[in-house]
């Protein structure tokens, strides 16, 4: 026996912001839980299992809070999954959860990924200093910016290549009522004159730090035959790792990105991602990784991916739109980040996403990574049966 | 379903602190071990996934480092659960299910020793109501151990005899971190720690790891002589709250043994992850093995308690009992969370 | 930054991971700690009927959302108990003391708290405690001090 | 959850809307053998990569060969001189950085290594900085020596003629 079809029958998320003083941490699970759980018109008792994620548990100061957080997830009597791998998280749970469909031991899966980011804060959690490591003189974007001025070296892009993807996203942004930043007056000269943080990456082509949840259902072959509306079905998923630091590795255009686009689309049949995608979801914390991951995941050559962004074709209405929710750039609750990549090319094929909405999107990719560019978690969904 | 078989074990030598070597460094040789028993080189793991948590040693994305130590380039298909490694074997027997992969390395590994554990594991609890109070582990397990003794199904001897038992048992476990042969009269006149514990009730502090390869089918097969086939897993949870449960039972161990499929056959030897000794008894009734002779030869979580591997470890230990011929089926069970609060239940058999 | 160890030794150094956490309640957490600051304990009425104290948003076992606080206590029933003979620098008191499930009067669950009960001898399941609330409240579960053996 | 009505004692009450719960847990870091290794030898203003089996040099190691595993013992002395092959120029404080504003980060690939380590760049005005640029490491005064990368203060310029930089994967395609 091989693998059972699996598709996404509900998707829920909260509102994401800043701090999310109006709830409490199973609160805002739950918010986004049941919003799922409402898409996919069932009830707590409907799950047969939840597979949860998140990034590190030093952001809320609970160890393993999938634990304390058991039946505010309706898990009781059930089996409950908790999977941590970095800011990847959010795909790769959904990816577990899938899995448990797929090898047939469950009908109905809620998969949940969170972050209470204003429970602590991010530059804290994200750069605990280490005893004897050498020292981050800049924090996360300190990592990532050298990887970006390489990129710019290597492609020749232009400079306002990143204030092009930072204008489109937070505009799709305002599109999306879950976003956490609604910037009304973004402009090409608001980003432009952005304080540059980590030069060559300035403050709006950075990523927010918010609180908020992501949930899925995901659900047999039978039951999403079943579904009162439409859903999304899964025709491939992908991870691969890599070392954080080795020799032979690429940070700018990882092996492991390239091997995972690379097996996700054999599964789903695509040999040209560029003609057969019809949108992408990827997580884009800073703005440039946008062309960087186009030519990782093979939506363009190596040294072309800016090309796409500078013609508009990365555009809502563009020939392939990418982060059509605003992306992580507009809102990023860490661990459900990867998730709202993968919930958001769901909604897409089931015609869903609202006002973010393509037009006719049949099949669309979800990505995401996390550590240094290191580990990755994708998968295709399409309007139409594998 | 896919017959998927553990081929292969490896264990640190369990300590109380493992003061020289970092993570990857503990980690390293048992990997290398691991691999070697099963004759696979690493590019021929098909998959791989670790279990640990970033609390115990104060490090976040602790387990980015330690997969150093697996050497995962050119880039393999990986994942990680912040769980005990019982649950990195359950996701791995999953992504066998999928037929796509037919072999998987599983990890885990816990250095319990650089932090205050008792501090680190209240994390866990309730960070509204709980927490704040900094209730230690011993002292939670001490309440369901009164509520067990008030019961009237077991008395201060029994939990000695769990204690005694173990320990004894673990003389003849070269991995094993305490081990003595005391007699039940010398355990009860130890002076309780938390009433109604004695120290002999707890477990230890470790620091250790445990490897297992899984494979399926003729993989297996050609890997193993014996392989050691999972018939049955299965994992449950119930709510965090002592007060929500009976802590005389365990409701998810009960589930998962059933739904493991423990009773449909004989038992040759079971390796329950009971770090307290009442515990040992609470999960005998779940799974109807009350009355068994053979629980936990190795010496259990009483003789070595690597937080996040001691589940593993259950598993490793009676596959290779099954991989030795010693033992034809058996049952491994893991635990995590206060006061037996989630369980997994793994049924292995070896052929006949 | 690191210990001045000899040749030969490895290095070690201190670690400290350390925040004040700020944890936002939501409106039934809220309430109960708006209540124990008011010297009040509330619980919430559970799917079955039960009452739950601490009150949680949601049914335990349905996972359903729940609605109806209920006030309850302010007396208690030890339900089982643990003497800390030696307590530990963050425990709630700096000398021997109780933890134990109480569940308070009208409520049908109980909740883990310390009990100052002044000695292993004054303790027993299923006796009557009171609340001890903290001189100064400002609505966190440490307004309750602890039990106390009712007099 | 707007239907839930609080007992008369509360009403009117102003309600609790978060808590704080500080917690602090006090660790013992080990830093691992090939740590120490590492930095003993910068105690003495010695740099020591590591060469893994396969011929990779690592400095500092961290006690395996990511690539393959397997711990890397072969101790090799590399000269505090390298190529800067990428950087990036911070323009504001950071947590608990005391430094002047702007400063740069620099990934330095020391002399007969094959894998770069993160430090500052100085001497060295942030316009003029660039990938190629050819770096030497300056060290604290001897008394000052201690088992930590911040041993070495800064890279400066050495002045000889930039290198091309080609990274690891540049040009491949995977």
């Amino acid at each position: 026996m091989g693998k059972e079809r699996v598709a996404v029958v509900g998707v829920g998320q909260t509102k994401h912001q800043a701090t999310r003083g109006d709830v409490s941490l199973a609160g805002l699970v739950r918010e986004a839980a049941v919003r799922a759980l409402e898409d996919a018109e069932m009830t707590w008792a409907d799950v047969d299992a939840v597979v949860v994620g998140k990034a590190p548990d030093f952001f809320e100061g609970v160890m393993m809070p999938e634990l304390y957080l058991a039946d505010a997830l309706g898990a009781v009597g059930k089996p409950l999954f908790r999977v941590h791998t970095a800011g990847s998280v959010g795909g790769s749970t959904a990816i577990v959860a899938a899995q448990l469909v797929q090898a047939g031991i469950h009908e109905r899966v809620l998969t949940v990924a969170f972050e209470k980011q204003s429970d602590s804060e991010a530059m804290w959690a994200l750069s605990l200093p280490i005893p004897f490591q050498p020292p981050m003189h800049a924090g996360a974007g300190g990592y990532f910016a050298p990887h970006v001025r390489s990129y710019m070296a290597r492609s020749k892009a232009p400079d306002h290549i990143g204030i092009l993807v930072a204008l489109k996203d937070r505009t799709n942004a305002l599109k999306n009522p879950y976003a956490h930043l609604h910037e009304h007056d973004i402009s090409f000269d608001s980003i432009k004159d952005s304080i540059m943080l980590w030069d060559p990456i300035r403050y709006a082509e950075t990523c927010p730090s918010s609180d908020g949840a992501c949930a899925m259902v995901l659900a047999s072959e039978a039951v999403a035959d079943a579904a009162p509306g439409p859903v999304a079905w899964i025709h491939g998923t992908a991870m691969r790792s890599e070392p954080t630091m080795s020799a032979d590795r690429d940070p700018v255009l990882p092996r492991g990105g390239a091997d995972c686009a690379r097996d996700v689309f054999a599964q789903a049949g695509i040999t040209n991602p560029r003609r057969q995608v019809d949108c992408v979801e990827m997580y884009v914390p800073f703005s440039w990784f946008e062309p960087m991951w186009l030519e990782n995941l093979g939506f363009a050559a190596p040294g072309e991916g800016w090309r796409l962004v500078e013609d508009g074709v990365t555009q809502l209405d563009g020939d392939l739109p990418v982060n059509m929710s605003g992306g992580v750039l507009s809102s990023n609750p860490i661990g459900a980040s990867g998730m709202l990549r993968f919930a958001e090319a769901a909604l897409q094929v089931r015609g869903r996403a609202g006002e973010h909405q393509v037009d006719g999107a049949r099949t669309a990719v979800g990505h995401a990574y996390g550590g240094g560019s290191q580990f990755f978690a994708m998968w295709v969904v399409g309007s139409d049966k594998p | 379903m896919i017959d998927v078989a553990v081929v292969a074990t490896a264990q640190m030598p369990n300590v109380r602190s493992e003061t020289r070597r970092n993570e990857v460094e503990m980690l390293m040789p048992v990997l290398q071990e691991v691999r070697e028993r099963a004759g696979l080189d690493r590019t021929e793991i098909g998959f791989t996934c670790s279990g640990s948590t970033d609390y115990l040693s104060g490090q976040a994305f602790s387990f980015v480092s330690t997969l150093d130590g697996v050497g995962p380039w050119p880039p393999i298909q990986e994942s990680h659960v912040e769980m005990d490694g019982a649950w990195a074997l359950y996701e791995a027997w999953v992504k066998l299910q999928l037929g796509e992969v037919d072999t998987a390395l599983v990890y885990s590994y816990g250095k319990s020793s650089p932090g205050p554990l008792h501090e680190v594991l209240s994390r866990q609890l309730d960070p509204y109501h709980v927490a704040p109070l900094w209730p230690d582990a011993i002292s939670l397990a001490a309440l369901q151990a009164r509520a067990l003794l008030e019961s009237g199904r077991a008395t201060e001897a029994d939990l000695a005899e769990v204690a005694c038992r173990s320990r004894r048992a673990a003389l003849d476990n070269p991995n094993a971190q305490l081990r003595w042969d005391r007699s039940v009269e010398e355990h009860l006149a130890e002076e309780p720690i938390v009433d109604p514990l004695r120290r002999s009730d707890c477990p230890p502090i470790t620091d250790g790891a445990c490897a297992v390869i899984l494979a399926a089918g003729d993989r297996a097969r050609s890997l193993a002589a014996r392989p050691a086939w999972i018939r049955g897993i299965d994992h449950r949870v119930e709510p965090m709250a002592l007060g929500l449960r009976d802590l005389t039972t365990s409701a998810s161990t009960h589930q998962a043994g059933q739904r493991a499929g423990v009773g449909d056959g004989p038992v040759d030897v079971a390796e329950l992850h009971a770090p307290f000794t009442h515990q040992e008894l609470i999960l005998r009734a779940a799974l109807g093995l009350d009355d068994h002779g053979n629980v936990n030869p190795s010496g259990g979580a009483l003789a070595a308690n690597p937080v996040m591997v001691a589940g593993l470890t259950r598993i490793a230990e009676v596959a290779q009992r099954i991989l030795d011929g010693e033992a034809g089926r058996g049952v491994a069970h893991a635990t995590s969370g206060p006061c037996l609060q989630q369980n997994l239940v793994c049924v292995l058999e070896g052929d006949r | 930054m690191a210990d001045a160890a000899p040749p030969g030794e490895v290095l070690t150094a201190p670690l400290v991971i350390e925040y004040p956490f700020s944890r936002t309640t939501g409106p039934v957490i809220g309430a109960f700690l708006t209540g124990l600051r008011e010297r009040v304990l509330l619980g919430i009425r559970g799917s079955d009927g039960r009452v739950l104290v601490p009150p949680t948003e949601h049914d335990p076992v349905t996972g359903e959302d729940l609605h109806e606080l209920v006030e309850v206590g302010p007396g208690g029933v030890v339900e089982t108990w643990a003497w800390v003979r030696h307590p530990m620098p963050k425990h709630p008191l700096d000398r021997p003391f109780a933890w134990a499930l109480v569940r308070p009067d009208g409520a049908d669950v109980s909740f883990l708290q310390a009990v100052d009960a002044g000695s292993v001898d004054a303790m027993s399941t299923g006796m009557r405690v009171q609340p001890r609330w903290a001189d100064e409240r400002e609505g966190s579960i440490l307004d309750l001090a602890c039990w106390e053996p009712k007099r | 959850m707007a239907d839930l009505a609080l007992p008369p004692s509360l009403q009117g009450v102003e309600p609790v809307r978060s808590v704080r719960t500080p917690a602090r847990l006090e660790y013992q870091y080990t830093a691992g053998e090939a740590t120490t290794r590492f930095l003993r030898g910068i105690e003495q203003r010695r740099i020591l990569g590591e060469r893994a089996p396969g011929g990779k040099v690592y400095v500092p190691s961290r006690g395996a060969d990511p690539q393959l595993g397997v711990p890397t013992s072969e101790q090799v002395e590399l000269p505090a001189v390298g190529t800067l092959t990428s950087f990036c120029v911070v323009n504001v404080a950071f947590y608990g950085q005391g430094m002047e504003i702007p400063y740069t980060s620099g990934l330095i690939l020391l002399d007969g290594a094959d894998l770069p380590i993160m430090h500052l760049i100085q001497e060295c005005p942030v316009e003029d900085v660039r990938i190629g640029m050819r770096v030497e490491g300056v060290w604290v005064d001897d008394d000052d020596l201690a088992p930590t990368l911040e041993s070495i203060r800064y890279f400066r310029p050495t002045g000889e003629p930039d290198v091309e930089v080609v990274q690891p994967g540049e040009g491949v395609t995977w």
